[in-house]
């Protein structure tokens, strides 16, 4: 048993919803008591979806327990198929039904409808959502797509150079994005727009808006583009395994990786990426590189997500904005990896949990200048005081914006730079704002106005109690012997100390009481003076 | 009103002025009991809802709360897990080691609800065992009750049911008879709570209590010579354990509306022998002051056609209030149960050719709806955004349970909940 | 004289200065003293040019004055001319050199320069930014568009219709988008776009990214639309009159006004509209009527900016997003008739001004739920505590966001929802939190933790001392004595009173405080009970 | 250094190791004495600054002061417009109701300047009598003083020398001598003023003040036993006017950096006669941490070639800073204007290669930047950018004048505003 508060990831047969929900004649038949339904407005109300989800859900109660369940499944289906008629069904249990083990898979084959019926085998003890998309999407994909075991896939992808005519475009299909899915839909146009730009067909996007016969296509392009590798990469995989289709591994969020992306996909389809690359404006670096950015440089960031996004921010984050990551973490354990390997490059470890507490704690801690995360860590954020903006799922309402908002490509870099900087406050304001730091309105009294009504560190530690512990004393005297006691020594301010604080605007009040204490802890000094708050601006620099 | 032949008519039954209700079976889209937390963690201030049960209740919860991730929940989920499932002695060994954890980071809790789940339920985890075990080892510390808010067993406000209901059975037995006292039973926000709390001392009902409290201190106080009074309608279980100790229900309306919020107030002061004349001089300016309040909303509301997907129970005093008092007419009231002895006074009131479901096929109420055309539907929020692309004008029917509506000083605000989606259907077209 | 603290708009010059600043190859020289260079940071650092903008000052100094300055300027415009080779150029004087009367005109004409060098006439004394935008634009058409005057406004017409082709698109210039105009560069993308997508050839967008060889052409167009009235509507009426150019007077904000924007291009192009329209997606549309939105239903809003924003901005708040209305304000006196008009149509007057002090003044008395303004009522409004969105110029270096950000077309309806639900809190959020407004965890100390430090109406009206000047009474009493005092009388709140109010959560709080007070004013109550609060209540509504 | 044969050769003068000056004139990029009431009003806490100007006056100060408007400013514009322009008379009766109107605004305002302005000063509006007038009229209420920001008359940080130099003009002559005093001239945040108090106090200068005071009731101290040592290298007029009440100045660097700390408090210890060893004793500790502060930023800074554009005056103290303490190699100093005594002691400590103009002719300068090529450019902001997009790396110089950057504690803060833009540039290349 595991103690949660708050989950960053469904059951795994909400990840099967969201690929049924994403395309437009799979219906989806679940095994579940009444309550289950709950997930419907997960995409009717966060999507703001104009059709509720196409799943039926058997909706058993105590008294059919004795009963007979399989019937109810059986009854489900028929009437399912009867009223809505899908090209394909994908039956399952949830949590419950997967208990009382009516085998929904063998229930629906003994109806021999006309379709394709696909049973799904998610165990929802074990597994999570982005586990049941990815599963389901594999599933649905190897139960649709005819495979010939006599042909290789060498042989596959020599067929498909052989058939080419003269004019025909190179082709690609684009795999990943789902319904809830983080700005799936913008990320969609914004990418399928460059690389037809490019001058590369893309035949099917899978599974948003897919129908059941654009699955069947699939193995006809060129390659595959693996857009959100937690839902698409073992499809992918499979694919390429199978049918000789390469697919992408890079994920083009942010100026430099779309840039990268455009060299990727233009090998695959051995174009020449020179024109493209040359003329694009680049909006995002030219702000990054506008003088009022100069303020963001080295800012502290803290960033988590699901393993794609939560990478590709950190990038983003270092190399076009010039912050430097604190923290990067995932809830995706399945990618634990990946983000292993991408923290060794700002010297961190990475957080790997799916526990809020703890990720919790990890803000709480390394008090970062600016959160990246999903919508549990704006609200850690928003408790602590920090700045935040929402970079990957689990989504909420206002992660779908009526505004076209991708993250990927040269629109999706304007769309982080400016949503990433908005919290820090824009450019000159806060420049201004910076260089009045001593000013006398600007008193300790002031609270940061664009934040939450946490304040940070200095609302827990009030000065009134600190100061009045203390006798003001006239020259300060520093203790200077660095002696390591067991229990660490709680710091105390002296009372012009504190004062001397206090004149530090409150945007950097809390970071320099912090490193003053850090600083006294370190070096054995038990009441802090003015020397010793400027032997640590000294030893930690501004 | 053709629609209605697929209805099962085999089962009616009769009720009000002869009303038939159909039973309808299928798909429900309908909460289960573990929503009920949502309200209850903050009615009671020192109580703390521990779910046990799968992923998915985990996430169902944290749906339903949204918001409320801004505060320090009070509530969480022991999300079981494979090695629970291999052995109920294990799970109830692990069980007891997250009650402990939860208890040392949380020492503040005073009251825990062990809230069973439809996985719990299944594999037989006893958890009103395990709180009987847990309460003796932390009797210094924190009382422990369960309840089951599993969705095979409970829907949405049942669970609220079955809460009250764990609680009335653990509070101690009053032998002897002592004063007369009133209980007005079921969650009601605090300030609906000081209102009628004023309006009965006013009326010179002076022994009134509220259940549930709002800390675990509080017992509820119930003998042989207590009156209760159902503030919700979906309390059959908690009633049934109140009349066991000696409780006798005051029969009444449901307090929606001005008309309701009287006959409800007016069953008590019958039962407590308060003079009619007094009665009247303390409710008759806050009658009309509530009418008045109300009428602003009227043109907005009357003869419009109302339908209700089942959801909380609320449906029937719902329904009869925006008939009776907003002029609005009732094409179908989909209620998930319907407690014919607690409603009786309600469905008296409900116009003849009303169309009661209970129960829920929720393919085939669309149907109906479809059909009927209402000029406004009271559904979920599954459900609600696809009504509006229809271009029908909905109310999430959550609201009505979250908000405040109960009593005088709420009528109006009941109908302002009703009148906005129409309001702004007519503002947008315009 | 008139004591200012902030102005709405700059001298006129600034506004020439945009026109020079919008074109390619026009330049300035404008003759000022030293500090007059300040408004190149308006471009460089708000719009973050890459290029400063192409004007020359002469920069004369107080030594100078005695001597000859018109020497300076002389030497000022040979000299840009030399170094700029501008294809046209412009010449006019700042404030100061207004007063030592220099002439520019006939300075620069004696030098026979081989560009049309245009003399502007700006009286800095009595007019203002975007007055100067206009004129400067309409005079710099005069003098490059060349006019026979023996051809008649309906002969141009007619020679335009009878030389067209059969294949030859309707066609029209843009025009009015300028730098540092709120927004712009988008606009002109997404109706260009728009424009285009109906068959119609946009032959010229002016003076944005135009030349002067541009302007030359502009008589060659079906039609103009003149996009932002308080700039091109000028230079728009000449066209017509002289060149028989009809023009368009829709401003495309929101969904409704785009549609009817196509409906007026399309009458003027003779086009069938019914096509483009059935394609939309009207995405804006569905938010605000999808139940999330509900709670938005006569949210009072306070509005104010340029004359064409601030009319659009109500329309769409009015009958798009179902706001209600309460003000409406422009700080351009040249469009007050219009602004007046519009505002009758919400049975308000509207306010025009263009002093700071009386729009928040009247901001603090409305107490609106939002604020569509400038970045002025921006900082009203976070002084004040209410949620603000910005809508028109004045702007800042926020309002230049990297992201694509129109605020007309569909895109820019979309946009529009985005900005202005956001500061209320998204849909759910706001809603569930209202849901528990009479939750203790949201008690009178929590402050609305999306707002800024200044907490609406409670702090002005601190409790204790409320509650401790009266004596706490049983049966609290009304005296409903309808006695109109010449002294308006303060309310006291009883403590009770105060109490229940205290259950009311923070943001409906302040409007309950607010409306008994008013209506224990109104009915001569002195001391409000809790009787008072709910018959208040009942008089006002929710 | 090819491009420096644009430069007017005729106009030289040299100073330092034989550094020639060259003068430019031209258009300069740089604000008018306006601008130094952004920092003047937070300084002097009960002063208001009242502009008399044209619309061009109120929106370059509010350009300039940009974030300012979150708080209730202390400054504002009396617009000139027509009618003001048609006679003098009436603009003289139109500023004092003006006065009068923002006095009874602002009843908190105990000291109030009438800045002139470029179009006040051509029309010849006479502020110093109108300020006369309006004192004497509001003599309980609020002292009236003038100066002029205009353009025409002064450069950026002239703004200050003038409101300085005014409120010398407006103290009271001190006959008798009394006891020897340092004053130190020019605004200094806060903080700054508190170290350097800190400082004197323990080398043993105990009778020192800071000169603009906090508030208007402090009067400074100026008599013929007055040491005075200028904070700031733009207050020629101030200065002249100390040295007219007999004040006499301790020349030396300004307190920039390590060095121009220790020089500067130098002067002051052997002006008061405080024993070298004393000096040293109270100053080594922290010349050693701010040394060891600043070798951070070294390795950003060594070598790196850098020009200025004329902005503050500040640019001979800062150039000096970064080539002496920083190893930067400074190709261009410009600066809008170049006292010689006051700068002797700083123009000795710069290299014999550097190039300094005084004046400005932008367009000619920035040839000459594009020629030069430098790592780093500190200028305006309308420059910023342009040259940013030119691959030209820039630091704003009006932070300069903004941020605590005197003595030792700010020294490396110094240093890191120069470091940050290059590595930020290294950053975002990488």
């Amino acid at each position: 048993m595991q103690l949660t508060l708050w989950t960053y990831e469904g059951p795994p047969h909400i990840g099967a919803m969201r690929i049924a929900t994403s395309m437009t004649d799979l219906h989806y038949v679940l095994h579940s008591p009444q309550g289950d339904t709950y997930a419907d407005l997960l995409f009717t109300m966060i999507g703001r979806s104009k059709k509720r989800p196409p799943v039926t859900y058997t909706t058993f109660q105590a008294r059919d327990l004795g009963g007979d369940t399989a019937q109810l499944f059986q009854d489900s289906v028929s009437e399912a198929y009867r009223r809505f008629e899908p090209k394909a069904m994908i039956v399952g249990a949830s949590c419950t039904a997967e208990l009382i083990q009516d085998d929904p898979g063998g229930l629906a084959r003994a109806l021999s409808l006309p379709i394709p019926v696909i049973p799904l085998d998610l165990p929802s003890y074990q597994k999570k959502e982005n586990w049941g998309a990815s599963e389901t999407f594999y599933h649905v994909i190897r139960a649709l797509v005819a495979v010939d075991k006599s042909i290789s896939a060498e042989q596959y992808q020599e067929k498909r150079t052989a058939n080419k005519t003269d004019t025909q475009k190179p082709s690609c299909n684009i795999l990943g994005p789902t319904a809830l899915g983080f700005r799936n839909r913008d990320d969609v146009q914004e990418i399928k727009g460059l690389l037809e730009s490019l001058g590369i067909e893309v035949r099917v996007v899978a599974p948003l808006n897919a129908c059941v016969a654009d699955l069947v296509k699939l193995p006809q392009a060129d390659f595959n583009v693996s857009l959100y590798p937690e839902v698409s990469q073992l499809a992918c995989t499979w694919l390429s395994k199978t049918f000789g289709q390469p697919f992408t591994k890079i994920i083009p969020v942010g100026t430099k990786a779309t840039k990268a992306f455009i060299h990727e996909v233009c090998q695959l389809a051995q174009l020449d990426p020179t024109a493209m690359l040359a003329a694009q404006d680049e909006r995002a670096m030219w702000y990054a590189k506008s003088v009022d950015s100069t303020y963001l440089t080295d800012k502290r960031v803290f960033i988590f997500g699901d393993a794609s996004h939560a990478i590709a921010a950190a990038k983003v984050a270092s190399e076009e904005i010039g912050f430097k990551v604190v923290g990067l973490g995932t809830y995706s354990r399945e990618f634990a990896r990946e983000v292993r390997e991408a923290a060794k490059l700002y010297g961190i470890e990475a957080l790997i949990t799916d526990d809020y507490l703890e990720v919790e704690e990890k803000v709480a801690e390394l008090t970062p200048d600016l959160v990246l995360g999903t919508q549990m860590e704006r609200h850690i954020a928003k408790r602590l005081g920090v700045p935040c903006a929402v970079i990957s799922a689990p989504v909420h309402v206002q992660d779908f914006p009526a505004r076209y908002s991708p993250q990927m490509g040269f629109e999706g870099a304007n769309v982080l730079f400016d949503t990433w900087i908005h919290p820090l406050m824009m450019g000159l304001e806060e420049h201004l704002l910076m260089m009045f730091r001593d000013d006398f309105e600007f008193s300790a009294k002031a609270a940061p106005s664009h934040l939450g009504h946490a304040r940070p560190t200095e609302s827990e530690k009030p000065q009134e109690t600190k100061v009045a512990a203390v006798a003001p004393v006239d020259h300060p005297e520093q203790i200077s012997t660095a002696v390591l006691s067991d229990v660490e020594p709680e710091n105390t301010w002296e009372a012009d100390a504190e004062k001397e604080l206090g004149k530090i605007p409150f945007f950097v009040r809390g970071k320099a009481r912090r490193n003053t204490e850090k600083f006294a802890v370190e070096n054995g000094i038990s009441r802090i003076t003015i020397e010793t708050l400027y032997d640590a601006k000294a030893h930690y620099g501004r | 009103m053709n629609a209605i032949v697929d209805l099962p008519v085999e089962q009616q039954h009769r009720v009000g002025k002869n009303i038939p209700i159909y039973k309808e079976r299928g798909q429900r889209e309908v909460f289960c009991g573990l929503t009920g937390i949502i309200w209850l963690h903050r009615k009671i201030q020192d109580a703390f809802f521990l779910v046990v049960g799968s992923r998915t209740c985990a996430h169902l919860i944290q749906s339903a709360a949204g918001v409320m991730i801004f505060a320090e929940p009070r509530f969480a989920t022991a999300i079981i897990d494979d090695r629970d499932l291999a052995g109920i002695a294990d799970a109830n060994d692990e069980l007891d080691r997250v009650v402990k954890t939860l208890l040392t980071r949380r020492p503040d809790i005073k009251m825990l609800f062990l809230v069973g789940s439809c996985p719990s339920e299944v594999i037989k985890l006893d958890l009103s065992r395990a709180a009987q075990r847990l309460s003796t080892e932390l009797i210094n510390q924190c009382r422990i009750l369960s309840y089951s808010g599993s969705g095979i067993e409970t829907t949405f406000t049942q669970g609220e049911d079955a809460c009250l209901a764990s609680l009335v059975q653990a509070s101690p037995k009053q032998a002897e008879v002592i004063e007369k006292n009133l209980l007005v039973v079921g969650c009601l926000p605090d300030v609906v709570e000081d209102q009628f709390h004023r309006l009965f001392t006013e009326l010179g009902i002076h022994n009134v209590s509220f259940f549930p409290p709002k800390n675990s201190a509080q017992k509820p106080e119930i003998h042989s010579n207590t009156q209760y009074l159902l503030a919700q309608p979906f309390l059959a279980e908690t009633a049934r354990l109140i009349e066991e100790r000696g409780g006798q229900r005051i029969s009444a309306p449901f307090p929606f509306g001005v008309d309701g919020t009287t006959a409800w107030l007016k069953a008590a002061a019958t039962s407590f022998g308060i003079d009619p004349t007094h009665f009247e001089t303390v409710t008759q300016s806050k009658i009309e002051r509530a009418k008045k309040s109300i009428e602003r909303y009227l043109p907005m509301l009357t003869n419009k056609r109302i339908s209700f997907f089942p959801d909380s129970q609320l449906e029937i005093p719902l329904a009869r209030f925006l008939s009776q008092e907003c002029g609005m007419q009732v094409l179908e009231i989909g209620t998930p149960y319907l407690h014919k002895q607690h409603l009786e006074c309600e469905l008296e009131l409900l116009p003849e050719n009303t169309r009661i479901v209970e129960g829920q096929d929720v393919e085939k109420q669309l149907d109906r709806c479809r059909s009927d055309k209402p000029d406004i539907v009271v559904c979920g929020l599954g459900l609600a955004n696809p009504l509006e692309a229809e271009g029908i004008t909905t109310k999430w029917s959550i609201e009505l349970v979250f908000s405040p509506v109960h009593g005088y000083e709420q009528a109006a605000d009941l109908a302002e909940l009703f009148a906005r989606p129409l309001n702004r259907s007519m503002k947008l077209a315009a």
